[in-house]
């Protein structure tokens, strides 16, 4: 007797699920097919902030105003984080805004210097003028509160072992006063760190990454304007690219290839530190930096294609289910 | 000896326990059982170590299929140990840079990977489960594609991340508060109990 | 060149961790023992270095060489204790290492009693009194609201939502009673609707992880695809 | 008449006389105070600016903690009031905290000190209504274990988990594979473990009754010895001494994930009948969980976990929800002790239930009374 339709369905091996599900995270991620996100109000919140940074600048030009972006996670959750760090420092850096970076785990140092350093190379950012990396302050509330006053008395060095008062950014922005906004992205629960420290101390604006699990734990600050705004897990993340990317249509035009490719010549007296970034770009990065443009929304496009894989499978499993008892009744 | 002394010792760690919450003035004792713990913990991870060993050698010594996989862990724990602490003795030495190689490029990939496999079997779990069975199971269903759908929702699907967030915030922090009330009261039971000495299954049973 | 050597045999493990999915094999076996023998031995590496030297060793021997005699005491004791653990290894003595775990386990249960009734009873009861800001969950204004403006949002975020949250907490508590009967008149009202909430709460809570879960295996194949082998097409073209 | 006349007098001079006061007053109002509740270790300043950010933008803060130099603390005029915890160390420290206002042309004016001692605490009172509610606890248990220890008989509704847990041993027997048992991937400090240690018992007994293969693989150092113990003693009580071996309960790795990798590849390798997973999970449930159904196991799970929950919902065949895996231990052993503390937790989630019902109706008509003297767990 040959076996019914729906007693196959409901006995699938697991070993195709599998297969299938591995096709349906890849095709988009290979073929780079990119989500195109509506942008939640509180995603939208972050950004109007930063140009609110750049609107200030513009009317302040010797009083800037900075941010400060904590890189809060380890990288265990760089899938869903890197790309909201990365976004935001793309923002920073477009409008000029000084950028002051850290990282609060030990193991995410190298990953905290290397973003920061990438981005800022996209831009020509020059280090120490436009931005520094502060490396891992410890213990980490006292160089939070150390904000308050003078941060330079804390963190004597930064990252690279340059003395504080030597950098130039520091000297203009050394305290709260002068930071605009902080970013804190995190898999963890330090945004409440930072929210208990800086914005119920000091009443700074926080604006948060995080993890799409980590997310429902947020919205309680977000009613009670103790945060700015979130980006929750990659989708916050996209929402975030995409707001990121028309800005650069509009600032930078439609060919960024061909802007990060003239962005460094040859015969350039860039006032660079070769340690920080080396100037140009091969085609392998030239290629590297497009597709972190997109990173978020790739992998929102994997994201979607496998919940709606899912879902088809549930449907699918509901109607063996329904046809295989109906079958069993009529018997 | 055998049983009346640790239950004694239990109960007094116990209301030990207990008084250093209660009393803020008596944050050494608090401080000096924390490091305790962690003497304990410390001797425990010997013990721990000798039973892992144990189990491999058995293995090893039955002459098991699976003898050479046995070795591997030996090798690998040994190696990763002995390069650890002579590369932390020694710092400016090679090892320490092998030490950290083989944890960002052995652990650390063998971990996500591992963590990443549950984006399978959520999958195969999800089709297993969700099926219309009783209206109960129904529910369970509805509930997780809605909030499938919500979560990448877009264009005319938009609603659906409304219902999400209102699904969270009402019936499931609802659920998960009960829940979780009854779990408080589970944990103080049982450690009263143990405190008590009602319960002493963990010294190996009752009599 | 030594960086893409490890970095390929960080591409072998991820695959041979994926080939779990279809059967166990040699290759899932030899990464899953190396996985226990490296995990362990990094344990080891820091028990000993963030655990045992900082919090045992070196205090007792600060102690010792300060002539603080009450710490070394405390902590001589403490090590005495630690001790009597490697009885275990003996087979007439093993019970002695029942005073370290019941000291242990005393300790810990008598000091999770008063958070658990505080931070898991005490708490979530009262948040689901009042909220956060302070109003009543059941606040006659916030119905008013829709009353005033009567859209399906204002319905259920606004007017609904407080009652229907201290309904659920209520009727749940009330299904996880032992010792009631089941035709007891309160039980049977509310063991529906407990379910209800119940299978609501787990199903979306499974819904809302699945996108969590996704991301890492996304992050897995990004280090595949754009980490590994740009590295690798550049060796070969170069 | 003048009665009235000085009533009104009186009244009069209690209205405006914090209208005199508030004449002259201070850019901000600020005072120091010991922390309650700690063992000294910190002491808080409370500061309010008054003045507007316009008039006075900054504030200096001179704090002298002890005999460390002063620290100046740059203060900006938010208009909020802050809460500035400053940090002791120990009780007995004298704290002292000058405070200046600088104004917008950067000349500063002297706003007044303040200083304390920091002291400790001998009660806790924030942690006094947990306390309390602890002592009623305890006093119901202790009732209640004397009415069971009298004969009475003490009525448990059925938990199909744990209906469920013979069936499930039966069927391994039958099948000759063997049983594992997994006590959850946390250590001692988690409860949750000591109540599946609790199960473990009556579990083993079974096992070692019907001569089934045994495996227990553990995370945590010190709850393998427990475990073995554990398992040691059930498979004596069965009176199969001569099954034990110290092997059964056994350290299969210490982290989270090689350890779910070592579990699943044993599962896989020995195909068991039935798995246990009991105790406190994170993430990797559902790995533990998953690879069981792929070998046809049955599995019986249970979790405080709240988050890992719902994925032992939708993969295992029985799961004890949160407290029913408390509970698990007195109904699986009828132990009139056991019972009875089960009896008075429900007594106890009977009073709480109706407090928390009259909570919420007085907090309806605008009393907080209920709800701040009993369920807030501030004092």
């Amino acid at each position: 007797m040959r076996t019914p339709w729906y007693d196959k369905i409901m006995s699938l091996d697991k070993k195709i699920l599998y297969v299938i599900m591995f096709i349906v995270v890849m095709i988009p991620l290979l073929a780079k097919w990119t989500y195109n996100p509506a942008v939640m109000p509180e995603v939208k919140d972050i950004y109007d902030e930063i140009e609110g940074i750049y609107a200030y600048n513009q009317s302040h030009p010797d009083t800037p105003q900075g941010i400060l972006v904590s890189f809060d996670y380890s990288p265990s959750t760089n899938a869903e984080l890197d790309p909201m760090t990365m976004s935001i420092l793309r923002h920073a850096f477009m409008r000029n805004i000084p950028v002051i970076t850290w990282s609060a785990f030990p193991d995410s140092i190298d990953l905290a210097k290397t973003i920061t350093t990438y981005i800022a190379k996209e831009f020509r950012a020059v280090y120490g003028q436009d931005f520094v990396f502060m490396g891992y302050p410890y213990p980490m509330n006292a160089a939070v509160i150390a904000f308050g006053s003078d941060v330079r008395n804390f963190l004597v060095k930064d990252f690279y072992g340059n003395l504080s008062t030597d950098l130039p950014l520091l000297n203009k922005i050394y305290n709260y006063k002068s930071i605009g906004l902080i970013v804190t992205v995190s898999g963890t629960s330090y945004p409440r760190f930072w929210v208990t420290y800086a914005n119920t101390l000091y009443g700074k604006k926080i604006a948060t990454g995080t993890t799409a699990v980590s997310a429902a734990e947020f919205y309680p600050f977000l009613q009670t304007d103790q945060m700015i705004g979130m980006m929750g897990g990659l989708r916050g993340a996209a929402e975030y690219e995409k707001l990121v990317e028309a800005l650069e249509i509009t600032i930078i035009g439609d060919d960024i290839e061909r802007y990060l490719r003239n962005l460094y010549s040859p015969e350039d007296d860039f006032p660079w530190d070769t340690k920080i970034f080396a100037p140009g770009f091969t085609d392998e990065e030239l290629r590297e930096h497009l597709s972190t443009r997109k990173t978020a929304r790739t992998g929102m496009a994997s994201q979607a294609s496998s919940h709606f894989y899912v879902i088809v499978l549930i449907i699918l499993a509901n109607l063996g289910y329904f046809f295989k008892r109906r079958a069993e009744n009529k018997r | 000896m055998k049983r009346t002394l640790p239950l004694f010792l239990a109960f007094f760690f116990g209301i030990i326990g207990i008084i250093v919450q209660m009393v803020p003035a008596l944050k050494g004792l608090m401080d000096t059982m924390l490091d305790w713990m962690a003497i304990i913990a410390a001797f425990a991870l010997a013990v721990g170590i000798s039973s892992l060993t144990r189990h491999h050698m058995t293995k090893i010594r039955r002459k098991h299929k699976d003898i050479f996989f046995s070795y591997v862990t030996f090798i690998a724990m040994f190696f990763m140990t002995i390069i650890g602490l002579v590369g932390y003795f020694r710092p400016e030495g090679a090892l320490q840079g092998l030490f950290e190689n083989m944890y960002n490029y052995v652990r650390v990939p063998l971990d996500a990977s591992m963590f990443a496999l549950l984006a399978f079997y959520i999958t195969s779990a999800a089709y297993r489960a969700f099926r219309a069975r009783t209206w109960l199971a129904t529910v369970l269903l509805l509930a997780g594609v809605i909030v499938m759908i919500g979560r990448v929702a877009f264009g005319p699907f938009i609603i659906f991340n409304d219902i999400t967030a209102w699904i969270m915030k009402v019936p499931t922090t609802a659920a998960m508060r009960a829940v979780n009330v009854g779990i408080g009261l589970g944990i103080v039971a049982t450690s009263i109990k143990i405190v008590l000495g009602i319960e002493r299954s963990y010294l190996g049973g009752g009599e | 060149m030594g960086m893409f050597i490890w970095m390929t045999i960080a591409l072998f493990l991820t695959l041979a961790v994926f080939s779990f999915l279809f059967r166990d094999n040699v290759v899932y076996k030899f990464a899953e023992h190396l996985f226990v023998g490296v995990s362990v031995g990094y344990t080891i590496f820091v028990s000993y270095t963030n655990l045992f030297l900082p919090r045992v060793w070196n205090p007792f021997r600060r102690a010792l060489g300060d002539g603080d005699v009450l710490l070394a005491i405390w902590l001589g004791l403490g090590i005495i204790v630690g001790f009597l653990y490697f009885s275990r290894f003996s087979q007439n003595w093993s019970w002695v290492s029942r005073y370290p775990i019941s000291i242990t386990v005393g300790y810990l249960t008598g000091y999770s009693i008063i958070p658990s009734l505080k931070a898991r009873i005490l708490s979530q009861l009262h948040g689901t009194v009042v909220d956060p800001a302070g109003d009543s969950l059941l606040n006659a204004e916030k119905i008013g609201t829709f009353f005033k403006h009567p859209t399906l949002h204002n319905f259920f975020f606004e007017a609904m939502a407080g009652p229907l949250l201290v309904f659920g907490v209520f009727v749940v508590i009330v299904y996880f009673f032992f010792s009631l009967k089941n035709n007891n008149p309160v039980v049977r009202f509310s063991r529906n609707p407990a379910l209800v909430y119940l299978m609501v709460a787990f199903g979306a809570s499974f819904g809302y992880t699945f996108m969590g879960r996704i991301s890492l295996f996304i992050g897995r194949m990004n280090f595949i695809f754009h980490e590994w082998w740009p590295i690798f097409k550049n060796m070969v073209s170069g | 008449m003048k009665k009235k006349v000085f009533v009104l007098i009186g009244c009069a001079l209690f209205f405006f006389l914090p209208l005199i006061f508030a004449q002259e007053s201070a850019p901000a109002e600020f005072f120091l105070r010991d922390t309650p509740n700690n063992a000294g270790e910190q002491v808080e300043l409370t500061f309010r600016p008054l003045a507007s950010p316009e008039e006075v933008p900054e504030f200096l803060l001179n704090i002298t903690i002890g005999e460390k130099p002063v620290r100046v603390r740059r203060l900006v005029n938010a208009g909020k009031p802050v809460i500035l915890p400053l940090i002791t160390h120990q009780a007995g420290v004298p704290v002292k905290v000058e405070v200046q206002g600088v104004l917008p042309d950067g000349s500063l004016t002297d706003l007044g000190a303040v200083d304390v001692v920091s002291k400790g605490e001998w009660l806790n009172m924030n942690s006094m209504k947990a306390f309390i509610l602890g002592l009623l606890f305890i006093g119901l248990i202790i009732f209640y274990v004397g009415r069971a220890k009298r004969g009475q008989d003490l009525f448990i509704r059925k938990i199909p988990g744990l209906e469920a847990i013979d069936d499930a041993l039966g069927r391994a027997t039958e099948m000759g594979r063997p049983v594992f048992y997994i006590p959850g991937t946390s250590s001692m400090a988690d409860v949750a473990t000591l109540a599946s240690l609790n199960i473990l018992r009556p579990v083993a007994r079974q096992v070692a009754k019907y001569e089934t293969p045994f495996s227990v693989p553990v995370k945590d150092p010190i709850v393998v010895s427990v475990a073995q113990d554990v398992v040691k003693e059930a498979y004596m009580a069965a009176g199969r001494p001569d099954l034990y071996e110290d092997g059964i309960a056994y350290l299969a790795s210490m982290g989270q994930f090689d350890y779910s990798g070592a579990v699943s590849g044993s599962m896989v390798r020995e195909k068991p009948a039935t798995v246990f997973l009991l105790g406190m999970f994170y993430a990797e449930s559902l790995i533990l969980a998953e690879t069981a159904n792929s070998v046809g196991a049955i599995q019986i799970a249970g979790t405080d976990a709240s988050s890992q929950l719902p994925f032992f919902i939708a993969a295992c065949d029985y799961t004890l929800i949160g407290e029913e895996l408390y509970a698990a231990s007195a109904y699986m052993s009828r132990e009139p002790l056991l019972l009875g503390t089960l009896k008075a937790q429900d007594i106890l989630k009977g009073i709480l239930l109706v407090i928390f019902v009259l909570a919420v109706i007085f907090q309806l008509l605008g009393v907080d009374f209920i709800m701040d003297s009993f369920l807030n767990p501030q004092w």
